[in-house]
């Protein structure tokens, strides 16, 4: 096996905060995506324009910058108030984000905006009739949501939701730039140490590989159980 | 008006950003950027409609391989797709002196093989998706017309199926083109190399990360303009009303 | 203000000025240096990792309060932090295979060359400047891309802190490297003043506090001990 | 029986699509025990009409008061729509649909499609809501498909299906947009001898239909559209067995 | 007419779908200018004869001969299916089909729908399709709608599209499922007339249909199928005017 000079156990603990986070920022990720979607769809002026904004930005913008904008200029502005308390009252104040908690909200607010568009095709791709026979019988938006919307564009949304979360993994690899080691920082930290590139990059790819196998079961159950009743090729 | 003039001198003046050398890098970055992810997109488009196809294959023999492919090349990060392919290639014994050097010398072609095949890999994924859910109806009505599998596919299942994938592949071609930053990995100048040049050359963080945030923005609105008419000319048949 | 407790901002590893030992520990000139600085200012250290693209932000929304990371001063960087009084000054050298055929440096022997610099270091920013002109210029990430580059014959030459090519290059066990030429660290428009521990401006009593242990540290001989620890005697 | 609100009224309801008027200002007005029926030639805008009724299309003009409650409407600049959602909800509760293209729920079995509503909307007890489930699949003939799913049953079983779906909301006003154009004539008589029985129990409907026995034999009133308007109307024996209009008696002019 | 080969001949077909056997071995000749009806209760396996005429359903047992020659089947793990896809695909082409739930393109308009088949299978030219098109659409009286989208559609709106676009195949034998079932009895009768007007031509068809008055004026031959066995088959004076088992005379006994 490849010898990985003693940086075994710290790639393990990366991995587990590339998990941790990943899976916390799907979560959120889809939340978000959801309403997005919904807002997208929605006749009200007003959240159709805010969720477009949202969807534009956020994807208009590479991820890196994006994070260093919000984890940073978020910090900053905190700081400015602080500072403001600094100088003024003399009071000495550190308000610090916590990294793992910023580094969720980032990537779940990034993810959100295409989970937004994966959502918002898989909604148009219901049959209208369908939901028309919710509403017919009295369901409230809320209820035809839940009931008929959701587990109908649940099947078209897979492929894309998949995808999404292919990335969403990979680009937990950018937390490193607010300070969280995960699985990747502890690769480039040891190749770099150990000035062998190589070395560690198959680990990794291995891990991500492992990661993939799970999820890539999990979504395959989604996919049988969100086919029922529209009968398979 | 002579006010705003000297205070637009005096700004263009003051700043890091728009002068000849930096911009020159920029437009080097921009023109890099948008050859490696128009070429890469391309390229992988035309293999993933093949790839999806096979993908969907009752056939173990034709769809495992296919999803071996795609469980790979989604499954590992394109940042050590890249890597092998450019550093790892020299390996391989002779490769410095067979036919195929003088191309993978280049930083771009083994740039491009990677994104290639990452973005194919993704698209196949989504294509295939979208060829499973087309209405079971439809098909028939195609085969009872005497469709052979390979019309049904071109002219029912696929353009039905595209139109559906069309807002997950949008999603697609702006996650390619974030991921074309890692070029620079490489050795190549595509945008985000040039700001993280022109950043560390000048120590203008804020100005070089913004202004190559605001390309990559212009460049995302193009493209999601481009999808909007994309659907507004596809999607007309999931529109209540005749326009 | 007092501190009782420094933390400081590291982007590892940059053998052999920080870096971790396989047992995981952190260690490096600058982790020794900076542990005894604040012995002596009678504080704790504690060293906050962080990479590099993010390190001044990171010391702006302090996440730490100071940043002591092979850092050069320079004058664009002193606009956005203060910094201490350099504490070492490192010398850059051009590192090329021992069959390269040149004995030294200058526009007339690179002509048409390719030459390796890491992204954004001030050895980019020399050559770009000076030999842009008549040789290709690739940059990289990592100086080990550029090893594995100069090993696919990809570049002719490489221009590297030197601490740093010595480290990779020269004691490759791949292929035979050699210096090309002197070690330069002039002029100081490029190579700058030397490496500089960062603090927000308005920190000027810490900063303060480090230039006065660190005149004591180079005083008293300790300062040379941990250089040779470091980088052997100097020549 | 003045006391008790007409169930559901409509009063001059307008509809267009793009630039053609597909509903030209109908009004139709149900009390409770009606039995409407709307006959018209394929396109005339029956299906439009009913659908309007419960809001599944927003009308462009015209009044809906449903068990003597108006729909609020207000003007936005998308067009009229209702003021209130939550009112057109609680509406929709008290009038059940079935669809000419049944629309059952492709994801749930037949079974599970007759009892989401009642459970849901009417927040009936599960227990409950089977039971009345069994004894409508018994009613239509269905027991033995329970567990299908729609793409598993034939097209006349869908519509049976979506007809107990429809009856298992036990609502106070039903419209039925052709109930039985997938059945084969045994059928038809069957599920017509059921709205038969709806009729009797007094139960208010609006039916789009092709079967002009049924028209004859169990509306109240007869309503002919032709071309977004109405052309004739009234009690079944006027307009079947004396059509005034040209258009109707050619409409009724026996086939085959 | 020897000399002709039959266009489509059935022996012994039976297809079972998870536990129950719902075609337990049917068989049918249709000749030249034939027009075969097929009558039967909801769920009496019609629709799934028909699907399986052209292979749309895989039968588990039994032959199939269009136009004289035989479909080879083999056997696999999967169960009995053709031999020759191609075979299969050259077939269909000859038979052509209206579905019960029509099952137009969703993504092209009607005249997209209409040209699609003969352009690309039967490779007729652009403009001479386009030309039959328009005839045919003049003739299902849907001119109008020529450039919707099926979802824009009323359901009789669609029921006579697909029944056009089939038409547009100018097959040598049409299977159609219910082609009346979302008409008013007007266009009932124009679309009898249209099928009228083929059998006239020679066209060989196979009809499932619940109109007794139009299996009674063109069928040559009427089938009535019950819980997948023919019951009784023959000319339509005989079945229908003097229907033998009790299970057809209740069928058949008028409702309204
Ligand atoms: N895919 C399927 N899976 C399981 N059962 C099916 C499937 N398709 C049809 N069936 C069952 O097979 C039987 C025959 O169906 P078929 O559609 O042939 O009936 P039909 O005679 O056309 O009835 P109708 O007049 O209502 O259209 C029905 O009981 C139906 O539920
Ligand atoms: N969403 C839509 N967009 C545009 N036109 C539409 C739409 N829905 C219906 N129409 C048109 O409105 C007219 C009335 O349609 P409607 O469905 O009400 O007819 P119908 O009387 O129910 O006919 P049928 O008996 O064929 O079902 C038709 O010409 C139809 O094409
Ligand atoms: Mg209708
Ligand atoms: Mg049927």
């Amino acid at each position: 096996m490849i010898d990985l000079q003693g940086y075994g156990p710290r790639l393990i603990e990366g991995a587990g905060v590339t998990v941790q986070l990943a899976v916390l920022s799907l979560i959120l990720a889809i939340i978000l995506g959801l309403l997005t979607a919904s807002a997208k769809m929605s006749r009200n002026w007003f959240l159709r324009r805010t969720a477009t904004v949202y969807t534009t930005l956020i994807r208009g913008v590479p991820d890196l910058v994006l994070m260093m904008l919000l984890f940073f200029g978020g910090q900053i502005g905190v700081n400015a108030i602080s500072d403001m308390l600094y100088y003024s009252y003399d009071i000495d104040l550190y308000i610090n984000f916590n990294a793992f908690a910023a580094g969720v909200l980032t990537i779940g607010f990034i993810f959100g905006a295409y989970m937004g568009e994966t959502f918002r095709g898989a909604f148009m791709a219901v049959d209208n009739g369908q939901i028309e026979a919710g509403k017919a019988y009295g369901m409230s938006s809320s209820l035809v949501f839940r009931r008929i919307r959701f587990p109908q564009m649940m099947r078209h949304a897979l492929p894309g939701l998949s995808n999404n979360w292919m990335v969403l993994l990979k680009t937990t690899a950018l937390v490193s730039v607010i300070g969280l080691t995960d699985m990747v920082r502890v690769a480039a930290e040891a190749s770099r140490a150990t000035h062998e590139p190589f070395t560690f990059l198959l680990p990794v790819a291995v891990a991500y590989l492992l990661i993939a196998s799970v999820s890539e079961w999990i979504f395959a159950r989604l996919q049988k159980h969100y086919d029922i009743g529209f009968g398979g090729q | 008006m002579l006010d705003i003039s000297t205070w637009f001198n005096d700004l263009l003046a003051g700043n890091v950003i728009f002068t000849a050398d930096t911009l020159g890098y920029y437009w080097e970055g921009l023109v890099t950027t948008t050859q490696l992810v128009f070429l890469s997109l391309i390229a992988g488009l035309i293999l993933a409609v093949p790839l999806a196809i096979m993908r969907s294959s009752k056939h173990k023999w034709i769809s495992l391989p296919v999803y071996l492919y795609t469980y790979v090349f989604r499954g590992t990060p394109l940042l050590i797709q890249l890597y092998i392919i450019y550093y790892g290639v020299v390996f391989i014994d002779g490769i410095q002196e067979s036919f195929l050097w003088p191309v993978l010398r280049e930083a771009f072609y083994p740039a491009l093989i990677a994104f290639t095949l990452n973005t194919a890999a993704y698209t196949t994924e989504i294509f295939r998706g979208a060829i499973k859910s087309t209405a079971q109806g439809e098909i028939e009505a195609a085969r009872a017309y005497g469709m052979s599998q390979n019309l049904m596919m071109r002219r029912i299942i696929l353009p039905s199926a595209f139109r559906r994938a069309l807002p997950a592949y949008g999603n697609e071609v702006i996650f390619m083109l974030h991921a074309s930053a890692i070029a620079s990995v490489v050795t190549l100048m595509d945008l985000t190399g040039a700001a993280r040049f022109v950043y560390a050359r000048y120590y203008a963080p804020f100005e070089a990360f913004l202004f190559v945030a605001a390309i990559y923005l212009c460049l995302t609105f193009a493209i999601l303009f481009f999808f909007r008419y994309l659907e507004k000319k596809l999607l007309a048949h999931l529109r209540p009303q005749d326009a | 203000r007092d501190y009782d407790n420094v933390r400081i901002g590291v982007d590892v590893p940059y053998e052999p000025m920080e870096f971790r030992t396989a047992e995981g520990e952190l260690t490096g000139f600058d982790i020794d240096l900076g542990n005894e600085l604040c012995d002596r200012m009678g504080v704790t250290c504690e060293w906050v990792e962080q990479e590099w693209d993010g390190i001044i932000p990171g010391l702006m929304s302090r996440n730490y309060d100071a940043i002591m990371s092979s850092m050069t001063i320079n004058d664009e960087r002193r606009e956005q932090v203060l910094f201490s009084d350099p504490y070492i000054t490192m010398p850059s050298a051009w590192f090329a295979a021992s069959d390269l055929g040149i004995s030294e440096a200058t526009k007339e022997t690179l002509e048409g060359m390719t030459i390796g610099v890491q992204r954004g270091t001030l050895q980019d920013n020399y050559v770009t400047d000076n030999f842009s002109d008549v040789a290709e210029i690739s940059r990289y990430s990592t100086a080990d891309d550029m090893v594995l580059d100069m090993e696919a014959e990809r570049l002719d030459i490489v221009f590297l802190d030197f601490p740093i090519g010595q480290s990779t290059l020269l004691e490759s066990e791949e292929a035979e490297y050699m210096v090309v030429g002197e070690r330069i660290s002039e002029p100081k428009e490029y190579f700058g003043d030397g490496f500089g521990i960062a603090f927000r401006q308005r920190d000027e009593a810490l900063a303060e506090q480090f230039n006065e242990a660190l005149a004591e540290v180079q005083e008293d001989g300790t300062y040379d001990e941990i250089y040779t620890r470091y980088f052997g005697e100097e020549e | 029986m003045a006391a008790t609100p007409t169930p559901l009224e409509v009063r001059n309801i307008k509809k267009r699509f793009g630039d053609t008027e597909v509903l030209k200002g109908l009004s139709l007005q149900a009390q409770k025990g009606d039995v409407i029926t709307l006959i018209g030639a394929s396109g005339s805008g029956k299906s439009t009409f009913l659908r309007c009724m419960n809001l599944l299309e927003q009308p462009d003009d015209g009044d809906l008061i449903v068990h003597g409650e108006p729909v609020r409407f207000k003007t936005t600049k998308h067009g009229r729509e209702p003021e209130d959602w939550k009112q057109v909800v609680q509406m929709r509760a008290k009038l059940s649909m079935v669809f000419q293209s049944f629309n059952l729920w492709a994801h749930m079995t037949l079974l599970e499609n007759i009892i989401e509503a009642p459970i849901h909307v009417l927040k009936k007890p599960k227990k409950e809501a089977l039971e009345h489930a069994h004894a409508l699949l018994d009613r239509v003939g269905l027991t033995a498909r329970a567990n299908a799913y729609p793409a598993q049953m034939s097209g006349g079983q869908q519509q049976r299906g979506a007809i107990a779906r429809a009856l298992a909301m036990d609502p106070e006003v039903m419209l039925f947009d052709e109930p039985t154009s997938a059945l084969d004539p045994e059928l038809v008589g069957d599920v017509l001898k059921v709205m038969h029985g709806l009729a009797e129990e007094g139960r208010t409907m609006v039916v789009v239909t092709h079967e002009m026995g049924f028209a004859r034999d169990v509306s109240s009133q007869v309503i002919y559209l032709h071309q977004g308007l109405v052309e004739e109307a009234g009690p079944p024996d006027q307009v079947l067995g004396n059509p005034q209009s040209p258009r109707l008696q050619q409409f009724l002019a026996p086939k085959y």
